[in-house]
């Protein structure tokens, strides 16, 4: 079983050479420390910066550069800063090649609900909302179920929903799951995690085909 | 040069009045136009709605409004880093409006650039869609968003000259430049207003057409909220 | 009667201190050599500068710095250059103030038409649709009639329409007139001409009412 | 850094063919790119659509693919600078289709910016409105105007780097700003390909993620349409 750097840095591997990233805040954010140093990657914040670097050293904080989790960071050689037009310009025509973040639940139809508990403080959906209805390439990182134990990879959101049919692949401290045709498809087990357990925390129809290999971390 | 230069924010806020509709750029605390907002809370306007990204948090921004009961409305995309707007908006008091970010900033954009409305894939779905026109473009759904109409939008730039030409730093840029011209009377305060002519016109972030007043801004706390760093020997 | 430069003279009398002002190509242009100095002004180009200055000394020409109508030009203290989508944002978004331009026609319902004649060779229309679709204050400068003696200040345009009821005032080599109600309202004369030239070169519904001063030029 | 440079013209232009649509940028002749021109005569596509602003004149910009009968169509607001243009046009050649310069600009942005379609004011009750859906906004009516859609955008600029970050001089900025990452592939050209974090990130106009090639261009002639002076002594 992954825990959330496990998950930060399984993800990473998805990564690949030349694309443009956008990271979500939480487990997601995790995931550019773990990006393998011989390939290309760009990170794009939607405040309005491409080409993040690591946070600053102390001292070098500057309250004018920050990025969509409003924390302090650096920029690295090559980087530039633009409105927020400009920067869900780059989202909403598909120039960002990758989205990864967070969710409360994800239906086997590829639908997304990450921002809202009826009842509860509702925070907004942030940028969240323009990533998901654009982008093609969407990951997901989450824990395959909640504090209670019920499984959050479901048949259908019971979340008012953040977009309709679009999360690509899920990744959990169970399981890599691909989703396509209305269902979840077992790519890879967690280290140590048995087929029966993922089967058993996973709500939506999932499809297990052939052998499952275990990650390689 | 047409001049957009007056003595200091009491001039710059002349005509704001009760139940009008404000913008005001930020991104969280960055790049928030802190003494515009100063002066909304001594003026003490009353069932404002205010168009920001953020809603400020406890103590600061838009926080300082909250607290004084002044906004009947927010539209936002992302709230609640401050209890003060929890508690207004679980009692009712406050009205809030959610709206994907991408969203809020082409809303404003249109805003400036005369567009009426325009369709957008964000939200499709969703309750955000609810009761808003839609439409397939491609085999993809679209809604339908309009324009924002508001009385004066408030920005904060880095450097500014008399014409009203506006320069931005790092992420303090976010939604300042897409409001400028985005509402009837747009407001600008400038860490440093330059002389005319010192602004290299090719790296003009916006033309002073987009701006009717301009000033010299004063006491710049610049707060951070999640002050982040490495250690000297973390690999990255 | 007045020829083009007196017609660009007695515009700039239009040009009010602290307007934006976009210039068409050829009369239109010549305003800006005769607007009162005691005022000021900005010139906007809608291929990306605002704050255009003179023409440059020779060997002073910079082939990256051009009006609309490809003229080398020089920028004054303030001024900006940006791209065509937001030199257009000015021009839809009604931060321009005033907006002079040639025609071919003008009716007595504001119709313009001034880039198309059937049969001949269309140069288009450049951004002249976009400036009187959104311009609240649209001049036309003109001769009032064309070469054969035929009135361009119609009932109705006969060429393509340019726009549709959005032209507020005509300064023609005969007079000043305002567009409104369906006609064209009689202001000024120019020097030396009389109210029945006037009537006679015009085919739109003329309204003289009062006194109709000469021009003060 | 992603990488986008590469070495020449005709690396940039790889998979160039006929039948394709391309956007070139430029205002006149300022601001086009020269070498990509160029280098489409040399390989000498055929039937190609071209998105330009203007169409270039005898013998040099566009007016060089015109004379190689290489151009089936031309997008344009402003043409016939150039007299094989108005031959092929009137001899029925060439397709020409004419678009407000405003709405030739935001078809561009709003390939750029991922929205399928606008609503603009300008071209109403004319004949560019003929077949298109219009709209009553506020009592004001809009044409419903579609997307650019193309294989190649042609953009020049002043300067670049290797990321695909682009700096644009004076009015030469116009059509490239908008037509950069409005197309499959940009490929832009610059005057100067300076090292990497040399350009302030402030400053840039287009940042490098709209941009998939990027080169050191050169020959540049930068010809002037209409060369206008002021004598030593006139006043202004």
């Amino acid at each position: 079983m992954l825990d959330k750097i496990g998950i930060a840095k399984r993800i990473a591997q998805e990564v690949q050479d030349g694309f443009y990233v956008n990271l979500g805040i939480g487990i997601p954010t995790l995931v550019a420390n773990y990006v393998r140093n011989d390939i290309e990657v760009e990170f794009q914040s939607e405040n309005g910066v491409l080409g993040m670097g690591p946070f600053p050293f102390e001292g070098a904080e500057d309250a004018d550069i920050i990025n969509a989790g409003k924390q302090t960071i650096t920029t690295l050689p090559g980087a530039s800063f633009f409105d927020s037009a400009t920067s869900f310009s780059m989202i909403r025509g598909k120039h960002v090649d990758l989205t990864i973040l967070g969710a409360m639940e994800v239906a086997e139809n590829g639908d997304i609900a990450n921002w809202k508990i009826p009842g509860k403080m509702v925070k907004g959906m942030g940028g969240a909302m323009d990533l998901v209805a654009s982008a093609e390439n969407i990951i997901v990182a989450m824990m395959h179920a909640n504090k209670r134990g019920e499984s959050k990879i479901l048949k259908t959101c019971s979340l008012p929903l953040t977009g309709v049919g679009c999360v690509t692949k899920v990744v959990t401290n169970l399981a890599v799951l691909e989703v396509r045709d209305n269902a979840f498809h077992l790519l890879e087990r967690a280290p140590g995690v048995s087929i029966e357990e993922i089967q058993n925390a996973t709500e939506g129809t999932l499809i297990i085909a052939g052998e499952i290999p275990e990650m390689k971390m | 040069m047409i001049n957009k230069k007056v003595k200091n924010v009491q001039e710059a806020l002349q005509g704001v009045e009760s139940n009008m509709t404000f913008m005001l750029g930020g991104f969280g605390l960055c790049g928030i136009p802190e003494n515009a907002i100063s002066e909304l809370v001594k003026r003490n306007v009353r069932d404002v709605t205010c168009i920001s990204n953020n809603a400020g948090v406890d103590g600061f921004g838009l926080g300082l409004l909250l607290e004084n009961k002044q906004i009947k409305k927010m539209i936002s995309s992302y709230v609640g880093e401050n209890d003060e707007f929890e508690r207004q908006m679980l009692s009712g008091e406050l009205e809030v409006e959610l709206t994907p970010q991408g969203t809020l900033a082409e809303k404003c954009r249109a805003a400036q650039a005369g567009f009426p409305a325009f369709y957008t894939p964000a939200g499709y779905g969703t309750e955000v869609a609810d009761g808003k026109e839609t439409r397939d473009f491609d085999g993809k759904m679209h809604v339908l968003e309009a324009a924002f109409k508001a009385d004066f939008a408030f920005v904060k730039a880095w450097k500014g000259d008399a014409a009203g030409n506006l320069v931005f730093k790092g992420t303090a840029r976010n939604f300042n430049q897409n409001m400028c011209g985005a509402a009837t009377i747009t407001v600008a305060e400038v860490e440093e207003l330059v002389e005319i002519g010192t602004l290299d016109p090719n790296n003009i972030h916006i033309p002073g057409i987009f701006v009717q007043r301009i000033f010299q801004g004063k006491d710049y706390e610049k707060r951070i909220e999640q002050r982040t760093v490495r250690y000297p020997n973390e690999s990255i």
